[in-house]
């Protein structure tokens, strides 16, 4: 078999599951569903490695193949086929998302057991997968904005799986708006691109792009602007990431899957796949890379104060993006694409920590509530710290060479590109600062109510589920995890998925150790062999350099956490006192809401306001009734003069004859 | 004489028809005033037939006469009627029908 | 000296239309004398009028002058006659068992009417000023009378005295049109009118002009053209039902062939002078029509009001003064009488079994108590509001591309717009019909409301009598059939527009 | 055939009048099936590569006025006959299970309207066109006037239903003027014809073309509705019966912009362009109206409604991109909004049955315990908001590269629509199946009945959004002829044929100012 049959294959177990499922959702018994969901998860990354074997069989400059099954839509000049791209790229993504859904499908056939809605998520979660690897795989820009559209689609639907929370719903809405725009952006990027090149295909649009455009042009700019808005929507980044908090509404498992490890990199994975373009457009680029730049520090910041858990951990993905975002900006693709994986590893784990820990608090998600857990779920704990570890980059763990990385390469490439470096080693102080306020919370210190209660007797609490945000109770027939929660200390999948992410998380960096090995770089070679920056490789001396920065930045931020959460609890509160201004802004996640609120959202409101009262009632309707009403009196004047009198009658009849005269009269002589 | 005159006449006698119809209230006086306008009809008539030199004018005048017979008989049939049921002779009283 | 005598030389069979509705007249008249005779008035009518349109039917295509030029027997003449004698029959067969028949005895009732249909007949083959002028009043004088016929009621007799009057003053008008024109071509014959302005040219004859006016006053009076149109509604209103579908429908008829004859044969020299003026008038009556028509609860009103503007768009066939326009004009008319035809037969048939009159309230719920009268209405005025698939639709086609090719387009565009003006009150009927709940009708209403002492008795049957519906149901087929297959009545049209030019 | 197809139809109906009241809806349903087998027939032996007309039937009809009875078939009309068929088979048997009062009336006048319909999209005599155009109506007036319902603040089903002919027919009577006066015009003395294709052949002069242009546009515009021009719409669309709206809304609205397609380009070129924008600037008025009033309504007929002008806002910025791919786009889209619609107001009946209300705010959760319903509302739902891989996109997409091309202003702005119709389409869903269920309202699973008409809807839009390309292979032939007709010469598509690789600057200097340099005549 091909490669590219192989990569079909990928695609299509998803996609079968999730019908499968989806049709069979009354006469499939929930487990058998979860079996299925799973289980073509793990077919499609069993095809996914088959496509990488047979990739890897080859000669690295041919690794790439385009295929097409029909015509998708082909008509006046414009060829859209239905076709996939297979390169090195494409499969490395292939990889990472298959294999971090197979563990997130295992981690929900135990988390959601008694969720209602159980065959549904699985159905839905398989399309999602479907549709994020139609994304990475698709062969053209129209096929890339339907699975760029799907995984938003899939996205707004599991954030608002419990549909009836309002708080989901609003912020499924939320989400999927945003995210319209974003494919909005790539429409009108595409249409340029067509008006360009005259195609759609990635190959020949990747291959004219560089005889067609001069560097730095006008059009080429344009274009790459309108990719970053998708991507930028996509990926969470300023300004159009106010999306991702709020959508920490739907199941742990989806926040694990699509918030953090796949979905919101979709960003950068256009990024890398387009490469050739924003090699061309270095404006754009560097314009991509300062608002990473801004997102990484904004969203750390703000991750300080959260004291919701999931949404602390969503803002540290934000984070985290906006450094793969200034990896692939600024040319460190392969880096950016390390960092990509390596946070899948350790994100999903940390999400499926706190889906642990929140089934645990009986789906409360407030950190100022949990204390203790380090004694009464030692597995989850120790999950915890290996997650926050590798997040905060502690020396060896995987997240320690991804990120620094991308940091050397930019003190690498030089020039101004070294703020990239300082800054970005500021964020990584705020990361392990963070990371471990999180962790010294939840784990040490005296065990809360539930935490006692699960050391007593080994039961998960069982409480009346209520929605936090708006205090009114859970209704737990659409499938709200109901009274009985489960924990990765008593369910298996639970543990096995964590287990295996705990581990890559902790050993995933060792591919790619500077002097030692580069596997990844070297698969990646091929993708980006043609752009102009891969010739930049910083020094091993230099990377170990940054490695060592980045380290001892590390340490001393978990130092820090230690010092403001453990040895002295009150000074964060001190803090809080003396730095007010910046407290409040940042717990008010610097007022993007309110702003995207004023600025869009109100006015157009606004203007349908105006228009539903004002404008349909006075101009629509007046265009309506008063040329009626026009007509009516005139038909009142008529019947006036149709008085009954028949002298008036008469007197009409002769004026109308003088009138006649007058005109026969006048008009010839 | 020359036939202008007549003309001026005959529209003398026509407007003062007219106008007897457009100021009398009484329904009889209306219909003098209606055979009136035709007798000032007849006259025209009658003089073209003059000028222009042949008698279809003439003729004209004497069918004319007859079908203002007629219709002052149907006129007086309906007032006698109206009176019969004891509705006003007044023409500015019948409104029953307008708008 | 006794020169040869020549008996005059007749054609009989070019008259024996006329003679044999001359002959019926007599007859029916004297149906009233013997009193074992009475009921026979109608049939006697029918059979005189069935005789009527096979004689006519008879001279189809003839060409040819009558009485020393007084009239003209052609195809225009035949065609308009044939539909004064539909009307006609029309009005017979719903005078039966009207209130009024009965009041004004039966044999005179009809054989004021067969009188009015002779008066149309010659009329419509008038082509002399007297003859015009005898044919008028020979149709204006018995509906004069007819129209007061229903003596109980106060309205019939103040339609009579209102039509009377103005009518008379219309008359008058025309006559001392056709005075002056007489005096200004020296004429009585329409070809030596024609021939005699020609000679001269009309340009500043005042006599010419003013005789033009006036019978154009004269002739827009009879086909209820604005500003002389305010009888109509009046009249149409008080008369007997009956009565008034016959006027609106023959009375037009009659009146509009007339006026095509005078202006497109007598005055066709002098038809730059006269197209804008009756452009003008015509777009006034399509307006006022249309705009008067609106709000009126009254049937027959709405009807009269619905004639006026109707008329406005069959003067456009005449305004372009070319063959096209006659055509259109013929066809126009045969597709108005039977749209009208069958409106007047459901609201005879709702007047007499309902307390309404012919109020709009008579007609509510129609469509679920009396399917078989809510459609001839329904298409009806679906007609005359000119949707598509009814004759009124084809025969608004023909006159709007009568107008366009006579490059009077604004006035086309005039009949658009007056045609969505009119949808507003035609389809207030078809609501009532449809989409209202049935009001009170025959049975239970009476006592409620009490009936005024003028109020005749009611039928609560007459919904169902063959004699209503069956002439309904009849107009409403032809009105949906020529929609639909319209050449027949196209050709028919061509015919009679062929004979002017 | 041809003629079969238009008549079978009505010929039911009329028949239907015979039978017994409770079988009229069955038999009037067995009708419409005929009429979707004939029409599947036709597209079956449809010569795609061709752009001529196919299957044509010509005779005379009214000779005297030179009006001919003439249909025919081409890729701008197969669509949109078989989307009729459809439409209105599924309206029919959604009418057909419910009890109707009246049945014999109601499907006389359903079936009258497909018939008048179908005679809009197959007639090729200008006049045939306007009289069947026109012909529509009628049946509606009375399915909506006579089935409607009247409102409580007092608007009754008869006046919203007059106020919508008044105004839907202000249009079409100047239409019908202006069809005379072009084929007199044209016919410059001679011999009248009404025939399309001949007076095509022949443009009539530039004056006269302006004000009949407009007389054309108003009627289009009117039924589209396009903004401004919609006031009929709400009332209507409030009063009407939901299988009547269905149709109405599903295939109605279409008529308006079929007919730009096939009489206003081809016979009306110099005027297309030189109003080119106007009708552009009328088109984005109604995407971005349409879809503010969506967003703010709370009837949700009345936010298909606007959608619905915000869709047809669309496709006649489509069809006024001039260039083939914003046409067939814009053809493509209106078979798309016609199934879309559809079952979009067939769920809002479902709704509306269930919670007795049409109010969104007194709507939710109803996806509850009807997982088929909400998943069906939720696929048409997406459909709407011509989500990416259904081919409501690929109709979006062609039209908004084709006016992306031709006028990159416009195609930026209406482009805005596209992320609003998420939010209102999306606001329907949420608002009426998820969120909390109101006290008393029911949520109950659809029935059989139910899904016999919608299933196969829903079937029909996840097909066409898999294979598009069925509809475009076949559409753009004819499309192109239209579109040529106004533009003169096809237009290159793609500007890399034309400059060679180091002209890039020159491009980049032709984006600058896009929008003027197209405008040069």
């Amino acid at each position: 078999m091909s490669c590219t049959s192989w990569a079909w294959l990928v695609l299509l177990f998803p996609l079968l599951g999730s019908i499968v499922i989806g049709l069979g959702f009354r006469a499939l018994p929930a487990k058998t569903a979860g079996i299925i969901g799973t289980a073509a998860i793990g077919l499609a990354f069993a095809c996914g490695v088959a496509t990488l074997l047979c990739l890897l069989g080859e000669d690295p400059e041919a690794r790439h193949h385009a295929s097409s099954l029909w015509d998708y839509a082909n008509a006046a000049g414009l060829d859209i086929k239905l076709g996939i791209f297979v390169d090195p790229l494409s499969v490395f993504m292939v990889l990472v998302v298959t294999g971090v859904s197979t563990l997130i499908h295992l981690y929900s056939f135990g988390y959601m057991q008694s969720d209602e809605g159980y065959r549904r998520f699985f159905s839905y979660l398989n399309f999602f997968v479907f549709s994020m690897l139609l994304l990475v795989l698709a062969g053209n820009f129209v096929l890339l904005i339907v699975g760029w559209a799907f995984v938003g689609f899939a996205s707004y639907a599991l954030i608002s799986f419990w549909y009836r929370r309002g708080t989901a719903t609003g912020a499924g809405m939320k989400a999927f708006v945003i995210n319209v725009v974003g494919d909005i952006g790539l429409v009108l990027a595409a249409f340029l691109i067509f008006r360009e090149l005259g195609s759609f295909d990635y190959e020949t649009v990747f291959t004219k792009a560089p005889q067609v455009f001069s560097v730095n042009e006008w059009t080429i700019t344009a274009i790459c602007l309108l990719l970053l808005v998708g991507a930028f929507a996509k990926s969470a980044q300023l300004p159009l990431h106010t999306w991702l908090p709020d959508a920490m509404e739907g199941p742990t498992p989806v926040s694990a899957l699509i918030h953090a490890a796949t979905m919101v990199t979709a960003g950068v994975y256009l990024i890398a796949r387009t490469h050739v373009l924003f090699d061309l457009a270095p404006t754009a680029a560097d314009i991509a890379a300062f608002t990473g730049l801004a997102t990484l520090l904004v969203a750390g910041t703000i991750a300080l104060v959260m004291t919701d858990l999931k949404r602390a951990i969503a803002y540290s993905t934000m984070s985290q993006i906006g450094y793969m975002v200034v990896g692939v900006s600024i040319g460190a693709y392969s880096a950016g694409m390390f960092h990509l994986m390596t946070h899948a590893f350790f994100k999903a784990l940390l999400f499926m920590v706190a889906g642990s820990i929140i089934a645990a608090m009986a789906n409360r998600q407030n950190i100022d509530e949990m204390s203790g857990f380090g004694k009464a779920m030692r597995f989850t704990s120790a999950m915890l710290l290996i997650g926050g570890l590798a997040l905060a980059a502690f020396p060896l763990t995987s997240g320690f060479f991804s990120k620094d990385e991308i940091l050397a390469f930019a003190e690498a490439r030089g020039g101004f590109y070294v703020i990239f470096t300082w800054l970005g080693y500021v964020g990584a102080l705020l990361t392990a600062i963070y990371t471990f306020r999180l962790v010294f919370r939840i784990l040490p210190g005296k065990a809360c109510k539930e935490a006692q209660e699960l050391i007593d007797t080994g039961h998960v609490v069982h409480a009346e589920p209520e929605n936090p945000a708006t205090g009114e109770v859970e209704d737990t027939d659409v499938g709200f995890p109901g009274s009985e929660h489960h924990i990765a200390e008593q369910s298996w999948p639970m543990k096995v998925a964590m287990g295996v992410l705990g581990f890559l998380a902790l050993v995933g960096g060792l591919v790619q150790v500077p002097g030692v090995d580069d596997v990844i770089g070297k698969f990646l070679e091929p993708t980006f062999a043609d752009s102009p920056l891969s010739h930049i490789h910083p020094t091993v001396g230099a990377e170990w350099e940054g490695l060592g920065i980045g380290g001892v930045i590390s340490i001393v931020g978990i130092g820090i956490a230690y010092f403001l959460y453990v040895a002295r609890p009150e000074t964060p509160a001190m803090l809080i006192q003396r730095l007010r201004p910046a407290y409040t802004l940042f717990h008010n996640k610097w007022y993007f809401d309110e702003l995207i609120d004023f600025l869009i959202v109100r006015p157009i409101l606004g203007v349908g306001r105006f228009a539903n009262r004002t404008f349909e009632r006075l101009v629509v309707d007046g265009l309506v009734t008063g040329t009626a009403g026009t007509v009516r009196g005139a038909g009142g004047i008529v019947r006036l003069v149709q008085s009954g009198f028949v002298r008036s009658y008469a007197l009409l009849l002769i004026a109308g004859f003088a009138g006649l005269a007058l005109y026969f009269l006048i008009q010839s002589s | 004489m020359a036939i202008e005159w007549y003309v001026v006449l005959s529209s003398l006698i026509f407007a003062v028809g007219a106008m007897g119809i457009l100021t009398r209230r009484s329904p009889i006086v209306i219909l003098l005033c209606l055979e009136l306008m035709l007798n000032a009809g007849n006259l025209a008539l009658i003089a073209f037939s003059r000028m222009v030199g042949n008698q279809e004018g003439q003729v004209f005048a004497l069918v004319v006469m007859v079908v203002a017979a007629c219709e002052v008989v149907i006129g007086l049939g309906i007032i006698v009627a109206i009176f019969r049921r004891k509705l006003p002779l007044d023409v500015d009283e019948l409104r029953e029908l307008q708008g | 000296m006794i020169a040869a005598f020549h008996a005059p030389d007749i054609y009989y069979a070019g008259l024996s239309p006329v003679i044999a509705l001359t002959v019926a007249i007599c007859v029916v008249l004297l149906t009233a004398v013997f009193q074992p005779l009475r009921r026979t008035a109608p049939a006697l009518t029918l059979i005189a009028l069935a005789t009527t349109a096979g004689l006519l039917i008879w001279q189809g295509g003839e060409e040819i002058d009558l009485v020393s030029g007084a009239l003209r027997l052609d195809d225009l003449a035949i065609a308009i006659s044939l539909i004064a004698v539909l009307s006609a029959a029309f009005a017979v067969l719903l005078s039966i068992r009207e209130p009024a028949v009965e009041q004004a005895g039966s044999g005179e009732y009809h054989a004021l009417l067969l009188g009015s249909v002779l008066g149309m007949a010659l009329l419509a083959q008038a082509q002399n000023l007297v003859s015009l002028f005898v044919a008028i009043e020979t149709l204006s004088i018995p509906l004069y009378i007819l129209c007061a016929t229903d003596l109980r009621r106060e309205r019939s007799l103040e339609a009579g005295l209102k039509y009377l009057i103005i009518g008379s003053l219309g008359s008058a008008t025309l006559l001392y049109g056709l005075a002056f024109l007489y005096g200004g071509s020296g004429s009585t014959d329409f070809a030596g009118i024609a021939a005699g302005i020609g000679q001269k040219g009309v340009t500043g004859d005042p006599l010419v002009l003013i005789g033009i006016a006036l019978a154009a006053v004269g002739l827009a009076f009879k086909t209820s053209i604005a500003p002389f149109h305010q009888w109509t509604p009046d009249v149409y209103q008080g008369a007997p039902t009956p009565i008034t579908g016959f006027m609106a429908v023959a009375t037009k008829a009659a009146a509009f062939a007339v006026f095509v004859r005078f202006f497109d044969v007598a005055l066709i020299s002098e038809a730059s002078e006269w197209q804008p003026a009756l452009a003008v008038l015509a777009a006034a009556s399509i307006v006022i029509g249309n705009v008067g028509a609106l709000g009126q609860s009254s049937l027959k009103r709405l009807l009269g009001y619905s004639g006026i503007a109707q008329a406005g768009y069959i003067l456009g066939g005449l305004v372009v003064a070319s063959e096209a326009g006659v055509n259109a004009l013929v066809f126009y008319l045969v597709a108005y009488a039977f749209m009208n035809f069958a409106a007047f037969a459901v609201v005879v048939a709702r007047e007499r079994e309902t307390i309404y009159g012919d109020d709009i309230r008579a007609v509510q719920g129609l469509g679920a108590e009396r399917p078989l009268l809510a459609w001839p209405l329904t298409i009806s005025m679906l007609g005359l509001a000119g949707l598509p698939a009814t004759a009124g639709f084809i025969g608004k086609l023909y006159l709007i591309e009568a107008l366009v090719e006579g490059d009077y387009t604004w006035l086309a565009v005039f009949i658009a717009v007056g045609t969505m003006i009119s949808l507003a009150y035609y389809l207030r009927v078809v609501a009532a019909m449809w989409m209202r709940p049935g009001g009170e009708t025959s049975a239970a209403a009476p006592a409620i409301v009490g009936a005024s002492p003028e109020a005749d008795p009611i039928d609560p049957e007459a919904g169902r009598r063959m004699y209503l519906v069956a002439p309904a149901l009849l107009a409403a087929a032809a009105v949906v059939i020529f929609g639909v297959i319209p050449q027949p009545l196209v050709e028919f049209a061509e015919h009679a527009g062929a004979s002017l030019f | 055939m041809t003629s079969s197809l238009l008549w079978t139809p009505l010929l039911f109906g009329l028949i239907g009048l015979a039978l017994p009241k409770r079988l009229t809806g069955w038999w009037a349903t067995a009708g419409t099936a005929v009429t979707l087998g004939l029409a599947i027939a036709l597209l079956a032996g449809f010569d795609s590569g061709a752009a001529g007309l196919q299957d044509t039937v010509d005779a005379e009809w009214i000779p005297g006025l030179g009006v001919d009875y003439s249909l025919g078939i081409d890729g701008l009309n197969v669509f949109l006959l078989l989307l009729t068929a459809v439409l209105w088979m599924a309206g029919t048997a959604f009418a057909a299970f419910r009890e109707q009062e009246r049945p014999h009336l109601f499907f006389l006048m359903l079936l009258l309207g497909e018939t008048a319909t179908l005679g809009a999209f197959l007639a090729q005599d200008l006049l045939l066109f306007v009289l069947f155009f026109d012909l529509m109506l009628v049946p509606f007036y009375f399915l909506f006037g006579v089935w409607g319902s009247d409102r409580p603040d007092g608007t009754t089903a008869s006046a919203a239903t007059l106020k919508m002919i008044v105004y839907t027919l202000i249009g079409s009577l100047l239409m019908l003027v202006a069809a005379i006066a072009t084929a007199i015009i044209a016919a410059d003395g001679g011999q009248i014809s009404f025939s399309i294709a001949e007076l095509s052949q022949h443009p009539i002069a530039e004056g006269s073309q302006r004000w009949i242009f407009w007389f054309f546009a108003a009627a289009f515009l009117v039924k589209m509705p396009a903004f401004l021009l919609h006031g009929w719409m709400p009332d209507a669309y409030r009063a009407a019966p939901l299988p009547a709206l269905a149709i109405f809304s599903g295939v109605l609205a279409k008529v308006g912009a079929y007919g730009f397609l096939r009489v206003v380009l081809p016979l009306f070129p110099d005027a297309t362009v030189e109003f080119q924008e106007v009708v552009l600037v009328i088109a984005l008025a109604s995407i971005l109206y349409g879809s503010v009033m969506a967003f703010t309504q709370t009837n949700v007929r009345l936010i298909a409604g606007y959608s619905s002008v915000a869709q047809l806002g669309f496709i006649t910025a489509g069809i006024f991109a001039l260039s083939a791919d914003g046409a067939d786009g814009a053809v493509l889209q209106m078979v798309n909004h016609g199934l879309v619609v559809a079952p979009l107001f067939v769920i809002v009946a479902i709704l509306a049955e269930r919670s007795g209300t049409e109010d969104l705010r007194e709507m939710g959760g109803m996806a509850m315990k009807a997982p088929v319903l909400a998943a069906l509302f939720l696929i048409v739902t997406l459909a709407t908001l011509a989500m990416p891989g259904s081919a409501n996109f690929i109709g979006e997409f062609y039209i908004l590269n084709g006016l992306f091309d031709s006028k990159i202003v416009f195609a930026i702005v209406a482009i805005s629509g596209v992320a609003m119709s998420a939010y209102y389409a999306l606001r329907l869903y949420q608002r009426t199946m998820h969120n909390r269920r109101p006290d008393g309202l029911e949520s109950r699973e659809i029935g059989l009945r139910d899904r016999i008409v919608l299933v196969p809807l829903v079937l029909c839009i996840v097909g066409l959004a898999l294979y598009p390309q069925l509809i475009l292979k076949r559409i753009d032939a004819s499309v192109q002829q239209s579109v040529t007709a106004a533009t003169g010469a096809p237009e290159p598509k793609s500007t890399v044929a034309s400059t060679p690789p180091s002209n890039g600057g020159n491009t980049a200097i032709s984006i600058a100012v896009p929008n003027f340099a197209g405008d040069t005549p």
